[in-house]
């Protein structure tokens, strides 16, 4: 049973992601501040979105490895979102 | 029985185990989104008595410690073991300054009467107590994955430093590291969610 | 394949290794005698949770008091759910012949972490510790039922606090056995065995593990906030803080509804094993049938909603659920008819496994069709909550589970324990058990389209003789139960041995010795063909 | 009472009749025709008569077949159960609308006029809706013989209605495990003419002159009666949920405020703080939250009576 390569990210590779998301996360902050009602939330969670995205893909190497590993990360991420849907059909309707 | 190594193994295992725990963490947020969507107004309100500034910097303070978990394991790759120990080094009082910050933070709260069962908190609204609620016990459970992955990690930086862990054999290192970014994904969105929907 | 009827090696059982007696079991880290240590534990909360189910049926043969007092007949059926889903059948098939089989069946010589492995049954064990605490510490045992709806369980003065955690902690021992299990497939499956040529046990344990991993931690966070919520007063779900018990329902059965396929799911792979054997015939469909395992696995986290059809959720929610529940009953069609066909143009040798095969199918049918009549919006809104949920999840539990445990028990016997049992006292318990269980539990839909409700101490007069002919049922039951197990028993011991294929089999495990050594392969086989061919023959 | 044939009892029993004996029927000949099959390919292809089994690998034609077919008739099942269902959810304007509340272990009726009621008594051939209502847990008002059942969920409000249609007296019973007395958690439910029912309801005497004032006690008896007490308190001294209330009046004994232990003397301020805010002080050695308030359930005028009764079971 072969073990898989190995990819060496490159120290820059990281310290850009970090930048990247650190200004993600103050640009969320900022985004907040003004109060744009309902909107607020959505752009907070996009944000969010992005945000993990990026520590997926790169910190935890879903780019690199097999994707195998993305189809499980993304097939639970669609599992909890259906379950919230699904949920929400009930609260939504009552 | 002999034993041979099969590092791919431990990965899918460590990478089925942290689904396991996005659902733990999912269950709480379809609680969160339920509540949130009955009481929007409480939440709305309730958001406002956290801290931006404390919750904008923790979030700062995991973001760098996923940062120098990740760079570490490159550091190993590249045998670079001082560097590697520095950078866990960093990670591990990272996490430790994050819960010394929810410390106070929780601390300050806790000052104002406003935690479960309190008078203050049973004379507020049902969506206050809801919020409280869950923000004890989200980041509570959140608090309690930090300090999980801090001895992760410190067992982690132990076995580089015996040279237990090297280039060639860092598949303990790697999950260590998966594990300290799911924790730093769940605060991604629980910061949002608690400190930001004002 | 490769295949040596006699080996140097010892054997599991008789293996010596660095530990004595007991030592040299409950430390030992063989895949093969952590599933004994499963199938004796397992064995023995059955025979505890049965024998509350027959005192209940003592309880219930007569309106009034009979044997015992509304107090302890609450915490009998609450422990009785607990024992018999969190302890029996849910580890079940799994943990007893998953363990002992799934390697051996994909050609590798243990779990990919062997060592996990005993660690999740001493959790398992840890569990049981504290359910067992819940009776007797404290307030007294626990009255919510195994279903603890809040904000009931937050109210009793029962010994929730250990209850729950015990079950939470069960979980964690489910979700680590359902980790290892799917990485042991994914890695450790012999040369040349493709997914697609992967016996369909394995497959349904590979649908059974994804269910434990992603659904369990649901209900175990849930369980938390009940403790959360007990001690701490956080009203999660306690309407006078504003929580709402019907969303406690959701997380509940978001777990809960996945599990009842995760009881059932590797008894259709037993069953799926049995038919081919005894029909000396490859299985009908195979891809379809691993199609529909996966079908099962998938779509039942999206029907959760059928168990709170009456709790007031949303019209909208509660017709989603209920197409929902109709379409998960497909694959189980597909996998009734695919076995049915197997039959078909085969050469069936009538032996005491497929005889309890046969059981099977016709049971699980009965189950799985009074739970479409559950699933019918109009038809659940009366039935709901009465005996005739108990009679259809017997049915399906006991005798779909439950009936395909002793299936599986009875076609693995002999390369489990190296010997064989007496084919007729094992015949005669089936028979027995058989006739019991339909008395037992027959009744019991009359009993609910008359309108008795479940968790009744007492009851109106009307129900009278329903309940007489049941109780009556339990006693057989009892019989036959008592002749199968005490047949296995002696004859693990005192049996004629068994060689290594009596039956004719033709997938991995058959290719070893029985019982199997330490190492189950003397070297790995290369695997050319698929499960179940016999085309050669 | 529990009857399928003639006029059936309510307006809801056909439509569920043709949901479930579509499911059973459809069920039933599926069951026997597999079965059949089952134990005829047995029968025909035993080892003994069939030496040698054909090697089949399986059909697709055969399993597209037999996916579509279930599918279709699932989906048939489906329409009749949600067919059947639809009208539950959606009450009509008109009809009498009876308040029911839901407490361990009783039910209790308050009509529009304020009569109240410990059977659920409405007039045939009008819509009835039930206000549930829980003060305390779950609960579920199950009518077996009109096929209706709905779970009451404290904190909220909902509505359940049918329309009776033959006259009787029917089963009511809770559905919904409750705890200890579940079991006896019913009540009868009279369906009676229209004019039986408007004298009934006009009649707001009723309770009054069922009991015999000279007796001492007598009136409160019958408001505990009517307001379920019985199911946590016993009159001859044993413990079931509540205290006992024998011996109770003029006795001390300890209590906890705000967690301290207090000891009081059983008074009427004491009697009348226990029923309108029992979760204030707890006796001791029993459980906070199962006893709730009935305040605005009953009148202060009600408590004296229920005292006067108390006063009866002096040791
Ligand atoms: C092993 C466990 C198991 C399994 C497999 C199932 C399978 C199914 N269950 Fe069951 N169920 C339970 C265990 C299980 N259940 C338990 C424990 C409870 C009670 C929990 C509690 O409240 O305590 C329960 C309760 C329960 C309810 C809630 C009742 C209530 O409380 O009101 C419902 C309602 O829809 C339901 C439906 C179904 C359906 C539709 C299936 C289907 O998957 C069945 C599919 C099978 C078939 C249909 C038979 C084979 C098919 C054919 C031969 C072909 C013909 C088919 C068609 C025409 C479609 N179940
Ligand atoms: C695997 C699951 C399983 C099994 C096997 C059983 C088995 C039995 N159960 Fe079940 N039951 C549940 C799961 C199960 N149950 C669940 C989940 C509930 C819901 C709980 C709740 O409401 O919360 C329930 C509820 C339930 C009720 C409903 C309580 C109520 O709502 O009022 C009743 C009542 O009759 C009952 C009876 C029985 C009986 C008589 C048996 C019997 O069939 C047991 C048969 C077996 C024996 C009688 C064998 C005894 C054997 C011996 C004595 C062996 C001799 C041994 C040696 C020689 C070694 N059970
Ligand atoms: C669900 C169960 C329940 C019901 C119904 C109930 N009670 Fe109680 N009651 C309790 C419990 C438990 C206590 C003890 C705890 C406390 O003091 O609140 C109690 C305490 C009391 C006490 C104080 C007794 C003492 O020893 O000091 C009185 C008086 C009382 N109840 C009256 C009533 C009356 C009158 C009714 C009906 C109108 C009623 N209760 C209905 C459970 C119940
Ligand atoms: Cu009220 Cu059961
Ligand atoms: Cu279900």
């Amino acid at each position: 049973m072969e073990n898989e390569k190995h990819h060496i990210v490159s120290y820059s590779t990281y310290l850009l992601i970090l930048a990247l998301l650190l200004v993600l996360t103050v640009v969320s902050v900022a985004v907040t501040q003004i109060n744009l009602g309902t909107l607020t939330v959505t752009i907070a969670l996009f944000i969010a979105g992005i945000k993990s995205a990026l520590v997926l893909a790169i910190f935890m190497h879903l780019k690199f490895d097999n994707k195998m590993y993305a189809f499980m990360a993304i097939g639970v991420v669609l599992l909890i979102g259906i379950m919230i849907f699904i949920t929400f059909l009930d609260y939504l309707y009552r | 029985m002999e034993t041979h190594r099969d590092d791919t193994a431990s990965k899918i295992g460590m990478w089925l185990f942290l689904l396991t725990e996005m659902l733990l963490f999912g269950g709480l947020f379809i609680v969160y989104s339920i509540y949130r969507y009955k009481n929007q107004e409480a939440f709305h309100q309730a958001a406002h008595e956290l801290d931006v500034v404390v919750g904008t910097v923790n979030t700062a303070i995991l973001l760098i410690s996923s940062a120098t978990v990740a760079m570490s394991i490159s550091a190993i790759q590249l045998k670079n073991k001082k560097f590697a120990l520095f950078l866990l080094g960093t990670t591990i009082v990272l996490g430790l300054v994050f819960l010394v910050n929810k410390y106070f933070e929780w601390g300050i709260k806790i000052q104002h009467h406003i935690y479960p069962g309190s008078e203050v908190m049973a004379q507020r609204g049902q969506g206050d107590i809801l919020f409280f609620g869950l923000y004890y016990f989200m980041t509570g459970l959140h608090a309690l994955h930090i300090i999980i992955g801090l001895v992760f990690i410190a067992v982690v930086f132990a076995r580089i430093w015996n040279d237990k862990i090297s280039h060639d054999n860092f598949a303990l290192h790697e999950n260590a590291g998966l594990y300290w970014h799911l924790v730093d994904l769940i605060w991604i969105f629980l910061f949002p969610l608690f400190y930001l929907i004002t | 394949m490769s295949s040596h009827s006699s080996s140097p090696e010892p054997s599991y059982i008789e293996y010596q290794g660095k530990y004595k007696g007991i030592f040299a079991w409950i430390l030992s880290t063989d895949h093969k005698r952590i599933g004994m240590l499963y199938l004796y534990s397992i064995m023995t909360f059955f025979i505890i949770g049965a024998v509350l189910g027959l005192l209940m049926k003592f309880e219930l043969i007569a309106p009034g008091k009979t044997v015992m007092e509304p107090q302890t007949y609450n915490a009998f059926f609450t422990l009785h759910g607990i024992l018999m889903i969190f302890a029996v059948v849910i580890p079940g098939l799994p943990a007893v012949f998953g363990n002992f089989l799934l390697p051996i069946m994909i050609g590798a010589k243990d779990v990919a972490f062997p060592r996990l492995n005993l660690f999740s049954w001493y959790v398992y064990v840890l569990g049981i510790i504290l359910v067992v605490i819940s009776q007797f510490a404290g307030e007294g045992p626990p009255d919510t039922g195994w279903t603890f709806y809040a904000p009931y369980s937050f109210r009793t003065a029962g010994n929730m606090l250990p209850a729950v955690l015990g079950a939470f902690v069960l979980g964690f021992s489910s979700i680590l056995t359902g980790l290892n299990f799917i990485v042991t497939m994914h890695r450790m499956r012999a040369p040349g065995m493709g997914w697609f040529k992967m016996p369909l046990f394995p497959w349904t344990l590979y649908g059974t593990a994804w269910i434990q991993l992603l659904a369990t931690p649901v209900v175990g966070v849930t369980l938390l906030m009940v403790v959360a919520e007990r001690t701490l007063n956080i009203g999660f779900f306690d309407p006078s803080l504003g929580g709402d018990p019907i969303l406690y329902q959701h997380l509940f059965w978001i777990y809960s509804h996945p599990a009842v396929y995760i009881m059932i799911l590797p008894a259709m792979g037993a069953i799926s094993e049995i038919i081919p054997t005894f029909s000396r015939k490859s299985i009908f469909g195979y891809k379809f049938m691993v199609a529909s395992t996966l079908a099962i696995a998938f779509v039942g986290y999206f029907v959760w909603g059928h168990h709170m059809f009456t709790s007031g959720m949303s019209g909208t929610a509660l017709y989603t659920f209920s197409i929902l529940t109709f379409l998960v009953a497909i694959p189980s069609a597909i996998k009734v008819f695919n076995w049915i066909s197997t039959m078909h143009k085969g050469s069936i040798d009538m032996q005491t496994p497929f005889y309890w095969a046969m059981a099977f199918i016709f049971v699980f049918m009965v189950g799985g069709f009074t739970g479409l009549v559950l699933g019918s919006l109009a038809a659940n809104v009366h039935l709901h909550n009465t005996h005739f949920v108990v009679a259809h999840f017997h049915f399906i539990v006991f005798g779909g589970t439950g009936f395909a445990f002793f299936a599986a028990m009875h076609y693995w016997f002999p390369k489990i324990y190296g010997r064989m049992y007496d084919t007729r006292w094992a015949n005669t318990g089936l028979i027995l058990f058989f006739i019991g269980f339909i008395t037992l539990y027959m009744p019991m839909f009359y009993l609910g389209y008359m309108g008795m409700p479940r968790r009744y101490y007492d009851y109106d007069e009307v129900f009278h003789g329903g309940n007489i002919i049941s109780s009556m049922g339990a006693w057989v039951l009892i019989a036959g139960v008592a002749v199968i197990i005490i047949n296995l028993f002696r004859s693990a011991k005192h049996g004629p041995k068994a060689v290594a294929d009596p039956w004719g089999g033709k997938t991995l495990e058959w290719t070893v010795p029985s019982p199997p050594p330490v190492e189950n392969f003397e070297e790995i086989p290369t695997v050319t063909k698929g499960p179940y061919d016999y085309s050669q023959d | 009472m529990y009857s399928t044939t003639g006029i059936e009892a309510s307006n809801f029993v056909s439509s569920f009749d043709t949901a479930f004996f579509s499911v059973i029927g459809i069920s039933i000949l599926l069951l026997v025709g597999i079965t059949v099959l089952m134990l005829y390919f047995v029968f025909k292809y035993n080892r003994k008569k069939n030496k040698v089994a054909e090697h089949i690998e399986g059909n697709t034609k055969l399993e597209i077949i037999w996916t579509i077919i279930p599918t279709l008739l699932a989906l048939g099942m489906f329409y009749f159960g949600w067919a059947g269902w639809h009208p539950m959810k959606n009450p009509p304007k008109d009809g009498i609308t009876i308040t029911t509340i839901a407490r361990m272990w009783n039910f209790s009726y308050l009509y529009e006029n304020g009569k109240q009621s410990a059977e659920l008594v409405v007039p045939v051939g009008m819509p009835v809706k039930l206000k549930l209502i829980s003060v305390d847990v779950l609960h579920s008002v199950f009518i077996p013989a009109f096929r209706v059942k709905e779970d009451i969920i404290p904190g909220r409000e909902k509505i359940m209605w049918f329309i009776p249609q033959k006259a009787g007296v029917y089963d009511l019973y809770c559905a919904e495990y409750c705890g200890l007395q579940h079991s006896y958690m019913s009540s009868d439910l009279r369906a009676i003419p229209q004019e039986e029912f408007d004298k009934w309801y006009t009649d707001t005497t009723a309770l009054a002159s069922t009991v015999d004032e000279s007796v001492p006690g007598a009136a409160g008896f019958v408001i505990m009666k009517t307001q379920g007490c019985n199911a946590c308190h016993s009159s001859d001294g044993s413990k079931i949920i509540g205290p006992s209330y024998l011996g109770l009046w003029g006795k001390q004994h300890i209590v906890v405020r705000d967690g301290q232990d207090v000891l009081v003397t059983v008074d009427s301020a004491y009697i009348r703080k226990s029923i309108y805010e029992p979760n204030a002080e707890i006796v001791k050695g029993y459980q906070k939250g199962l006893m709730q308030s009935y305040d605005k359930v009953i009148s202060e005028d009600d408590i004296s009576k229920i005292i006067d009764y108390l006063k009866t079971l002096e040791e």
